[in-house]
């Protein structure tokens, strides 16, 4: 297939399961007609028809809920939500209806939804239009969280979340949008849960997911010139995470550094670090740092956010820390 | 000679007279500490449920509230499964782990009590889409006590079913009293005037008063299936027993309180059938099955087996195909 | 000689223009990169903005939305400030942390134009209470588009709002468009309707006559302000740009498009003032003074500097005093 | 004054805080006339009238906003939200407006409100009424966290919450509110972000708050008998949380433990973890541990949640992992 966007390939993946899969449905804000505010959904409404793809008004709590409810009477809905900050309206929806339908009913039903949505920054959007929540949603039991970095990811986990029998929410930065990458002929789904070896290294593992993948990417290949190699793990999913491939790098390098976007307090790479204090203790030589965004909103001006970003610098200091 | 009519109505009593025992079984089995959390009873609302359910099918479907026991009942949730999950049972319904508000059973088209005040109505939304989308004539049906309707959803779920022309009933179960406040101190709204506003037909009906709950809700169900759109359906009622087992309701005026009584729909069909000379027999077999199912469920739930925490971390997500 | 009614008139010109001229050039700097972010305009609606705050004072209180330029300029934020805000300066009013989607200056009761659509309804219900509490006769003013109508915390507000009285007024900015989508896709109910169901009064005004709508705010809010309750205003107008800087707005019909001029509100506004046989030189100095306010703010956000990183994780909660 | 239950220690900073500042309103479901679903806010509508003490509707999210509005128009209003489950209902006005005024508007206003909330389980009171989501507001700068452990905390933080110019969220463990402990006569506010050393210890620094100091200290103490000495550390508050109390802990004690009763994964201890396990790294000399709920809903059955709650067996299991 050569080369693919990261948008193609969400909307590929998305069209494939319309197309294979009659009780996939497909709604949300301006998605149908205009085709997306970010253009991923474009041509779904035109091909699937206005039954099976549309438009929705702007009700955050209701869409999502609906979408549990459409989940549990049959459909595979796909629901997107304009940006990750605005889940804030629909967290009972997720959170005590999604998550826990299955196991309160006692297994008698579950529910196949798919919340699609973009977080992060790198567009001066703004502190509500740039916010990395997924460590919330990693938080709530009966949830998958999916973070994929690249286009064939994307592809490859969206029809694994659309096709999987439980509510699973799928994080799109939206710096990705426009990025390109190569995606083989007839790509078959990844399955959720298995993180990726993105970089084999044998100096410090750096754990990561979603656009910081290529921060980090990056870090390692300057830093090979100075004779570091970094071992990039991307999760691909943080929920559930795939802590034996953690585990099994750590062993190898002894050295753990966790990368991502969202703010480091109380997020994804506090999780990961807290496990492997525990079960990695015997592996570490060093401490395990953490490099997130810092404990603020998201700045707009410019030159506020690209500092607030972590970057491939703030990633090399943290190498440099636990080689020290 | 039992007339149609007199047969239906002794239906009505019959269901009615089940949701009624049992909630005051389980009252009682609340008291002497063998039902575990806080249940919500629905007491002098049984005519709503019973009503509503007797136009619908097992295919249609209904997302309930905190006060739901009535609406499982009537929907057909089996009566021993039920006593098992609100006595906290491994063979309960949802093997112990919803309880009173989360009783739940697919396979009769109840997709579940609920903790959340509101969260039904997009539940219900979701559902009537799915029927759309299926394109199979089935309904859905929320329902909801008068103190969701301040909720956002509720707005947000009249819009999107009425610009979707969804097949989806909104039941408003008026009983005046949103735990301890009166609807007076909670909602300035007529409830008829917001599907009106949203473009939807409604109409009020008493719903202490089983055979008109069902004559309105049949009428109303018929329209929908024809794809007619969605409507709203408010049953003005009264709550007998407290928010919850154990409230004394002393928020409540005495008068007000002692009156609920005149209104009970049970009480009233029993009169109607005794002008329509149905046969003291009749009615007394119908206390004796009631009497009969309820003890049954209630030996079964006591009987039931405390669940065991083992095997629960597995089965937060659907185990793997085969696994 | 100038009259009573041209001078007012020629008041609401020059307001009117001035938001007209800011967000043009707003416009012409976001196409040159100096605006970063994304950035709603709302040229065309600049009769609501000014119309309705021709009868606040700073200490009335006003919730904004993403299309919020006009609400800002209008309740009297500091030109400059706003400027460097937008290009993320320093200097802004908001120290280049919050944007055109942000901009806030509480030294007038603006309280924010705000990214979440709906949000500042509730954030008015609010500021109402605080007014209702201090018994101040102060108002707050929610300002909201069609769009917001859908989200379920303008029905919450609107009942909260009629509960409890407040001194609230609610603006719904009509302009037939949420982002790429009709309203007619999005929302069934009429905003009077609602109003209604709520027991709240309700007007309708065509919002591209800022005189129109200046009178019946003049009467809106002096009824507030004499502890008459919430009341709700609908102002059709219409969206000239598209929903941000560099749509192309594809999804609208050419023809629809092309008429919106005809509803101008300056140019509306002018033709009046030409009736009125207003002196060309008064309308031409009105334009020398506007351009030349937008040039000197134009300026001053370029001079402005980029804000520094340094202090800013000290900034998230507020300093101890003495700190 | 002798021994207070800790509903009535809370009740008492409301009645001194609506005493002392008629900026202060309180509002709430069935907070005002009917005294709180328990019992907590009772006598306050009478004292204190309507105009300051009121009953809502059940809208949780305009309660929220509402409140966030009113705190930047000059009150300081104290919003109950009946149980922790339904912020899911509110999360909007708490992150993207509370969290964010003071910042995103240049530091033009504080937003002095406090959301008071139930949390935990021990009620049977099944899935969506037990929830421990304080790992969420932690999460999100601009908000404060506290949770209390007792009457006489519960009494200093809420004094402390409601004179606070920025959104304090203040959680209350619903299974606490009828314990009873000692409170002096004429208590003052705590700081918010300092620990509380609850039992001193030189053996392992347990680092919890809310409901399971009492745990830790039960188990204190048993342990004591048989020469373990646990150093208990009641946080108070979790945003700020009292990093250098810790650490020093820490640096006596070499390890540490971790207790909630909220999820384990991704909640508050893999904060404290990962956290230590940078800053505390070369004091350590066993795996941290943490313990908490398993990942799963909170299932309603007593036999169930019984088991579900993390108690002092699961602490002294983890103490003996440590020492081991
Ligand atoms: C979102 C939410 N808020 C508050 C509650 C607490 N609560 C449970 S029932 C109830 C009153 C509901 O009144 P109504 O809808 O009229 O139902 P009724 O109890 O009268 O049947 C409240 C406030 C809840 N369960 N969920
Ligand atoms: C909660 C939320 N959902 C969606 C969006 C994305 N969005 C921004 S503006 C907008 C349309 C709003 O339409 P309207 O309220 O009519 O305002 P207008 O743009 O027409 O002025 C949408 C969907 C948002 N910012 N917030
Ligand atoms: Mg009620
Ligand atoms: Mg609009």
């Amino acid at each position: 297939m050569g080369e693919v966007r990261f948008g193609q390939a969400i909307n590929l993946a998305l069209d494939e399961s319309l197309e294979n899969d009659p009780s996939v449905v497909v709604f949300g804000e301006d998605i149908a007609r205009p085709g997306g505010p970010f253009g991923v959904t474009r041509g779904l409404q035109a091909k699937y028809g206005e039954l099976r793809v549309r438009d929705t008004p702007i009700s955050e709590a209701t869409l999502v809920s609906a979408a549990v409810g459409a989940a549990m009477s049959g459909l595979k809905p796909v629901v997107e939500i304009m940006f990750m900050d605005f889940i804030t309206l629909a967290m009972d929806g997720l959170v005590n209806q999604a998550a826990k339908a299955r196991f309160m009913f006692g297994g008698q039903c579950s529910v196949p939804m798919v919340l699609r949505t973009p977080h992060g920054g790198g567009l001066n959007a703004g502190p509500q239009h740039s916010q990395c929540l997924e460590a919330w949603c990693a938080h709530i039991p009966g949830l998958k969280v999916v973070v994929p970095s690249n286009p064939a990811d994307a592809y490859g986990l969206l029809k694994a979340a659309i096709a999987d029998p439980d509510p699973v929410i799928f994080v799109e930065n939206k710096a990705l949008y426009a990025a390109k990458g190569p995606m083989e002929d007839a790509p078959g789904p990844l399955e959720i849960g298995q993180a990726h070896i993105a970089r084999p290294g044998t100096d410090v593992t750096v754990v990561t997911y979603g656009a910081t993948v290529k921060t980090a990417l990056r870090s390692a290949g300057s830093l090979s010139e100075s004779g570091i190699e970094l071992e990039v793990i991307d999760l691909r999913s943080i929920q559930p995470w795939d802590e034996a491939t953690v585990l099994a790098s750590l062993s190898r390098t002894h050295r753990l550094i966790i990368l991502h976007e969202a703010v480091t307090a109380f997020g994804t790479g506090a999780e990961i670090a807290a496990r492997m204090a525990d079960v990695g203790f015997d592996e570490l030589d060093a401490p395990i740092v953490r490099v997130g965004a810092p404990f603020m909103p998201v700045p707009f001006a410019a030159s506020l956010e690209s500092q607030y970003l972590p970057d491939a610098d703030d990633l090399i200091a943290a190498v440099h820390k636990v080689l020290a | 000679m039992t007339s149609n009519s007199q047969k239906r109505l002794l239906g009505f009593y019959e269901r009615m007279l089940l949701v009624r025992e049992c909630e005051l079984k389980l009252s009682a089995l609340f008291a002497d500490g063998e039902v575990p959390g806080f249940i919500h009873l629905s007491v002098g609302q049984e005519a709503v449920a019973i009503g509503v359910m007797d136009a619908l099918n097992d295919s249609d479907t209904i997302a309930s509230n905190h006060r739901g026991h009535g609406h499982a009942i009537a929907k057909g949730v089996d009566l021993d499964s039920f006593f098992l999950e609100i006595m906290g049972k491994q063979e309960g319904i949802c093997g112990g782990r919803g309880g009173s508000m989360h009783v739940a059973d697919m396979s009769v088209g109840m997709l579940g009590a609920n903790g959340i005040v509101g969260a039904g109505i997009p539940l219900a939304v979701g559902s009537a889409l799915a029927h759309q989308v299926h394109n199979m004539q089935n309904i859905a049906v929320a329902f909801f006590g008068d103190g969701a309707l301040a909720e956002g959803v509720l707005h947000e779920s009249f819009n999107l079913a009425s610009l979707w022309k969804l097949p989806i009933l909104f039941v408003c179960e008026n009983n005046g009293w949103s735990e301890f406040s009166p609807t007076s101190m909670q909602f300035v709204a007529e409830v008829r005037d917001l599907a009106t506003a949203f473009k939807m037909p409604s109409r009020q009906v008493d719903g202490n008063d089983v055979s008109a709950v069902a004559d309105v809700t049949a009428e109303i169900v018929s329209t929908i299936r024809s794809n007619g759109g969605p409507q709203v359906l408010e049953c003005t009622t009264r709550r007998v027993h407290g928010h919850y087992e154990g409230d004394p309701q002393q928020y409540r005026d005495a008068d007000e309180l002692a009156s609920v009584s005149d209104y009970d729909p049970i009480v009233l069909c029993e009169e109607v059938l005794q002008k329509m000379k149905t046969a003291g027999r009749d009615i007394a077999a119908i206390r004796t099955r009631v009497a009969d199912r309820v003890s049954a469920a209630t030996d079964a739930g006591r009987a039931g087996t405390l669940p065991s925490f083992g095997h629960l971390l597995a089965d937060v997500y659907t185990p793997a195909r085969g696994a």
